[in-house]
């Protein structure tokens, strides 16, 4: 039972973070209110240094390693969510750098709290124990929690983070409930034993099934799955923009990995318990996510529903419940962090004057002014939409196929007609970008660091788009079907 | 048909209950009547420090005064103020009451007696439980509730002033008392008060005092954050009748009122045990090679020189400032309390 | 400068200063202090059941009206002192007799006092020709009797409590009369009695 | 007699629980809650763990609602606002919660609950020392992953706290 190093070596990439953040928080004393860029640059080198811990870790070919008695288990499917997280962390930061001093909420704690997020993430990513991944959760949404509220003057963000917060303390309350039900039905809070409990039971009693239901609505909380969606707008638009890139990057990302965690591995043997709920979480989110973005008009609300809306379609990869869905999510995922950051990067540059930035009419002729901008924009909403040169499209047709493989062709068809309405409202955005007249000038922040931000992304989602081989190939690795 | 057998066990389990209830009774017997010596020592001691002779008319040396007092405090008309809560009025001084009174469920006096003739081993306590140090921090922590629900039902401001304060400096010094307490366990190696008194036996270069260098510290940490747990002087911000009149206490009158000052004394005589029971040896002696003498008879001494302390002090010192209170509390007493912990921690180990 | 100069100070103090809290020297100094205060004797006095304070001649209490050496009444009723008076509380209404009750033939018929109204400033004392007024060292004033607050002209004559010869600034043993409901101060049957309790301090 | 005991623990626990929601005074509502928790803790006792219902206690009832009642306390909610902090939609409430009760209950009783479970703990009383070394040995990581959990918390209260110089 006692501790020792191969434990330590496992969740290295985490200690880096965690222990660098503690340090970075007393650096912060140092450094003075108008270099607090400094903060972001070292917190790029920390997940630098934990990116190359985790990959050090993949070349020594020990994987998957348990550690902890069981409570934590770095897999490859651990690996490519961490990655996920070291890129929408990173992108994040550097979004942040100019965004925080224009705003005026310059405080290096905003970077501590990013990289606490982090820890919880990759703790959440390579856990293999309902606790540890409770504590990964909280430790993820806690620093979100704050940092939605970090512009502490506005009455907007305050409604916003409140509103967070309070939810999010009620689902976890519900997540907690559902997690001590399943402890008293299988005894265990190990995601393998439960998996075997459930598996050697000749019965299966119904609390099983308000456990799943409670389950299901804690972490459908995290993903903004309707109907626990509520949130999402409110807080979307409360949070500072990299923030709000991040939210709907990384910390849905983190929830899909306890989906597939818990639900396609712990739960593999009541497979039909949870596919049905799921189904209907799926179909609900595409449904409101999509249609309900259309008459919107501030665009980080837009964002918020259309995050909604992908939260389902990338559902349908975990309800498929196969190897080949879940690497199909890996990738999805994968894909959305790009795009979502890439087009958060474009707002970013927009916000530059006060009201700028938030509307939709703001992008009005935005063409004709910089055409460079718009263009980068129609792509990033090209791919968001799932119109084929973009990683986008990719990334559905994955998920799409490995339904299709599972013989649910109907959530398929359901899928790909929301698909067909959620264009509807990016393409709008494309509109008044290249048909209207501008009715004002532009002001843009384009300092280098949102510049290569947008550059990777825009990058990657072409790349994506046209060579997904390889990565699809990794994600595929990860989960074991080649 | 009973067997023989079945009596006997009956006979024992019910003289077993019976026992039970008798300590039961004496213990509360004992903690209702405290008060009375305590208030007359207490204006003893407050008088003759400020060069007076204190009460002095009723009876000889004026020891019936407490008696008079709660004659007084009997017959006096009961004032619930128009806007009070009045049922959370009414409960608040049973709040503050009982969890003081409860505490003495755990607390031991001594090891045992053998009762003559009968020869039966009775225990000093009524309950050895095995987390005995952790069960009487908690539920004397909830004292405060009836400060904060009487402050808060009085309706006035000044009582909800002197809740709230209360409140913010429960919370600031439990930390530091629990930290003592942790301190006091690493080093008798257990929770049980027994077990602890049992550790500290033989002389008193073994008691937790005179663990040098850290018992000492334990020590004091415990005495400052005890005072401030049981609102006396100088931490009594809760009542300060400089700046708020009597604080929580304001609007009440009466009985209501006195059970304030029986909930602080009997939470006083908790303090004072605790302190003996973890830091002085509890009931040893402190010199082996000295004659002997019933071990009850130390345990009141040491019990009585820390009510004396207390009241010692409340006479000597001006009252602190609120934001003082604070920054004793979070940026003096608990970062000494997490350095004496780790030096706590490797001397344990290592020697 | 200056600044620098007090940041040194400062740290001198608060090397000494930091010893002096870590060992609570200022805490236990005062907790000395008030041990020995404690231990020490109590400097109160237990009037009126066990002891009295007996004032200095110069102490202004109740009026007495004095008599001369053959018991002769000394006032003269002159109102002088009715005109000195800065409050208007004494009355004195002046009569002719012959009888030698005064050293002259003049004499009050009523002399009170209402001591309700009187400040005890003694100028009634300053002005009176003949002495005949003093003012006496007796202050137990205190009564539930409201008649009481006028004295006349008999109660004055009465000697005074304690004698003008009485040196005073002492503490005596007294007793309370609970009947009468007055002190009874016993100096003067133990001859120079106050005079061992001076030397005890 | 344990029966007994629990019976009423529960059902005192119960009450509670629901007149802390169904109260408008707010301080009625965590005298309450004070009420409900430490049934729970004497539920615990009656679970033979006694140390876990006493830190139920110290922490939860001693200071997790001082601090509730300090927030009240200050906030100072009058009965005008009450109104408003009342959903419109509270009949709806009330109608879902007998259901939801219902449906507990259903499943509770004819769901065959802990069908499935294999390792029910034993009757025994639980020592601290075995809860320590778990809580270090078997538990040590959820255990670290907690600590860095409150100290998150204490950066975010401290940063929406802390007075700064912000323009709107």
């Amino acid at each position: 039972m006692m501790i020792g190093i191969n434990d330590i070596l496992a969740i290295l990439p985490e200690l880096i973070v965690a222990g660098s953040v503690c340090v970075l928080l007393l650096v912060d004393f140092l450094i003075g209110k108008e270099n607090k860029a400094l903060m972001g640059y070292l917190s790029l080198a920390v997940i630098f240094a934990a990116a190359i811990a985790t990959w050090s870790m993949t070349r020594s070919g020990s994987l998957p390693v348990d550690a902890f008695n069981g409570m934590i288990s770095v897999d490859k499917i651990a690996v490519f969510f961490k990655v996920i997280f070291f890129i929408a962390t990173a992108l994040t930061i550097m979004l942040s750098l100019s965004y925080i001093k224009d705003k005026n909420i310059n405080l290096g704690e905003y970077y501590a709290l990013l990289l606490f997020s982090l820890t919880g993430m990759m703790i959440t990513a390579s856990s293999s124990d309902l606790l540890s991944i409770y504590l990964g959760i909280e430790l993820m949404s806690l620093p979100i929690y704050a940092l939605v509220g970090f512009r502490v003057r506005d009455g907007r963000a305050n409604e916003g983070a409140m509103k967070y917060v309070i939810l999010g303390a009620f689902s976890s309350a519900v997540m907690l409930f559902g997690i001590s039900f399943i402890y008293g039905l299988t005894g265990t809070t190990e995601i393998s034993g439960i998996a075997e409990a459930l598996r050697s039971a000749d019965a299966q009693p119904a609390a099983l099934g308000i456990a799943i239901v409670m389950l299901v609505a804690g972490f459908g909380f995290k993903i903004a799955g309707v109907p626990f969606h509520m949130w999402a707008p409110d807080a979307y638009e409360a949070a500072p923009t990299p923030i709000t890139a991040f939210m709907s990057v990384a910390a849905k990302t983190a929830a899909f990995v306890v989906f597939v965690r818990v639900f396609v591995d712990g739960f593999a043997p009541i497979v039909e318990q949870w596919q049905l709920i799921l189904t209907v979480l799926a179909i609900l989110s595409m449904l409101v996510g999509n249609t309900v973005a259309i008459a919107q008009t501030n665009i980080k609300r837009m964002l918020a529903y259309s995050s909604i809306g992908h939260g389902g379609y990338a559902l349908l990869g975990i309800i498929a419940a196969t190897p080949e869905g879940t690497s199909s999510v890996m990738f999805y995922l994968l894909v959305y962090a790009f795009m979502n950051l890439g087009i958060f990067g474009v707002i970013v540059m927009m916000n530059r004057d006060k009201s700028g930035g938030e509307l939709i009419t703001d992008y009005t002729g935005l063409a004709k002014k910089n055409g460079a901008l718009a263009l980068v924009m129609l792509i990033f909403l090209f791919s968001l939409a799932g119109i084929p040169p973009t990683a986008g499209f990719m990334g559905k047709f994955y998920v799409f196929m490995a339904l299709i493989n599972e013989g649910m062709v109907w959530l398929a068809v359901v899928a790909v007609i929301f698909s067909a309405v959620a264009a509807y409202f990016y393409i709008r955005v494309i509109m008044l970008m290249y048909m209207k007249e501008p009715e004002r000038e532009f002001s843009y922040a384009r300092p280098l660091s949102v510049l290569i931000v947008i550059t990777i992304s825009l990058i990657a989602v072409i790349l994506l788009g046209v060579l997904p081989d390889r990565i699809i190939e990794l994600a595929e690795k990860a989960v074991g079907i080649l | 048909m009973f067997e023989l057998a079945d009596i006997t066990t009956f006979i024992v389990s019910i003289s077993v209950f019976l026992i039970l209830f008798v300590k039961v009774y004496v213990v509360a017997a004992v903690l209702f009547s405290l008060p009375i010596p305590l208030t007359w020592i207490e204006r003893k001691v407050a008088g003759h420090i400020q060069v007076r002779l204190g009460p002095f008319t009723v009876g000889p040396h004026g020891i019936l005064q407490p008696i008079a007092d709660t004659l007084k405090s009997f017959s006096k008309e009961d004032v619930i103020p128009e806007k009070a809560d009045r049922l959370i009025f009414i409960l608040a001084p049973l709040i503050a009451l009982v969890p003081a009174c409860m505490v003495f469920v755990a607390i031991p006096f001594g090891e045992s007696v053998t009762i003559p003739y009968i020869n039966y081993e009775l225990t000093l306590y009524i309950a050895d439980m095995n987390v005995a140090l952790l069960y009487i921090l908690a539920i004397s922590g909830l004292g405060i509730y009836g400060i904060i629900f009487g402050g808060w039902a009085s309706n006035s401001k000044y009582a909800v002033l002197g809740g709230l304060r209360s409140a913010a400096q429960m919370i600031s010094y439990e930390v530091a008392l629990s930290f003592a307490a942790i301190g006091v366990v690493m080093l008798s190696n257990s929770l049980s008060l027994v077990e602890i008194v049992k550790s500290q036996a033989g002389g008193f270069w073994n008691w937790n005092l005179f663990y040098l260098p850290v018992g000492p510290v334990w020590f004091i940490i415990f005495i400052i954050a005890g005072i401030a747990e049981i609102n006396r002087i100088p931490f009594d911000l809760p009542e300060d009748e400089g700046t708020l009149g009597a604080g929580f206490s304001v609007e009440y009158s009466g009985m209501k009122f006195a059970f304030f000052p029986l909930a602080e004394y009997i939470a006083m005589t908790t303090v004072s045990i605790l302190a003996v029971l973890m830091f002085l040896g509890g009931w040893n002696t402190p010199f082996p090679g000295a004659p002997v003498v019933p071990p009850i008879f130390w345990f009141g001494i040491k019990v009585l020189a820390f009510i004396y302390f207390f009241m010692w002090t409340r006479f000597t010192f001006p009252r602190y400032r609120y934001d003082q209170l604070m920054t004793i509390g979070w940026k003096i007493l608990i970062p000494i309390c997490l350095v004496n912990l780790l030096v706590t921690g490797f001397m344990r180990i290592l020697l | 400068m200056k600044k620098g100069r007090n940041v040194s100070r400062k740290i001198e103090g608060g090397l000494i200063g930091l010893l002096k809290k870590i060992f609570f020297i200022d805490l236990l100094t005062g907790m000395s202090v008030t041990l020995g205060y404690n231990l020490g004797k109590s400097i109160t006095m237990r009037y009126p059941h066990e002891e009295k304070w007996i004032p200095y001649p110069r102490f202004r209490g109740v009026h007495t009206l004095n008599r001369d050496d053959e018991g002769r009444e000394l006032c003269v009723a002159c109102e002088l002192c009715v005109a000195a008076c800065p409050t208007d509380c004494i009355t004195v209404v002046p009569e002719e007799d012959l009888t030698g009750r005064g050293i002259a033939d003049r004499v009050p018929k009523v002399w009170t006092v209402n001591l309700v109204r009187c400040l005890f400033c003694g100028y009634c004392e300053d002005a009176c020709p003949t002495t005949a007024v003093r003012l006496s060292r007796d202050y137990e004033l205190a009564t539930t009797d409201f008649s009481r607050t006028v004295r006349n002209r008999d109660e004055l004559l009465q000697p005074p409590a304690i004698p003008e010869t009485v040196k005073g600034g002492v503490v005596v043993e007294a007793r309370y009369d609970k009947k009468n409901m007055k002190v009874r101060a016993n100096m003067l049957r133990q001859k120079d009695w106050w005079k061992s309790k001076l030397n005890l301090g | 007699m344990e029966q007994i005991f629990f019976i009423g623990f529960a059902v005192l626990a119960i009450v509670s629980a629901l007149a802390v929601v169904s109260l408008r005074n707010p301080v009625h509502s965590a005298l309450c809650l004070m009420v409900c928790l430490f049934q729970v803790a004497c539920i615990f006792v009656l679970l033979r763990s006694p140390f876990l219902a006493v830190v139920q206690i110290f922490i939860y009832v001693g200071a997790v609602m001082v601090l509730f009642l300090f927030v009240v306390m200050i906030l100072d909610i009058r009965k005008v606002m009450l109104g408003s902090l009342v959903g419109k939609r509270s009949g709806f409430v009330y109608a879902i919660m007998p259901l939801v009760t219902l449906e507990f209950l259903l499943v509770i009783f004819k769901g065959g609950l802990g069908k499935v479970a294999s390792n029910i703990p034993s009757g025994e009383e639980v020592k601290v020392a075995v809860i320590g070394k778990e809580l270090f040995t078997k538990y040590l990581f959820p255990f670290e992953v907690v600590s860095i959990l409150l100290l998150v918390a204490m950066v975010g209260a401290i940063v929406l706290a802390k007075d700064r110089d912000e323009g709107a």
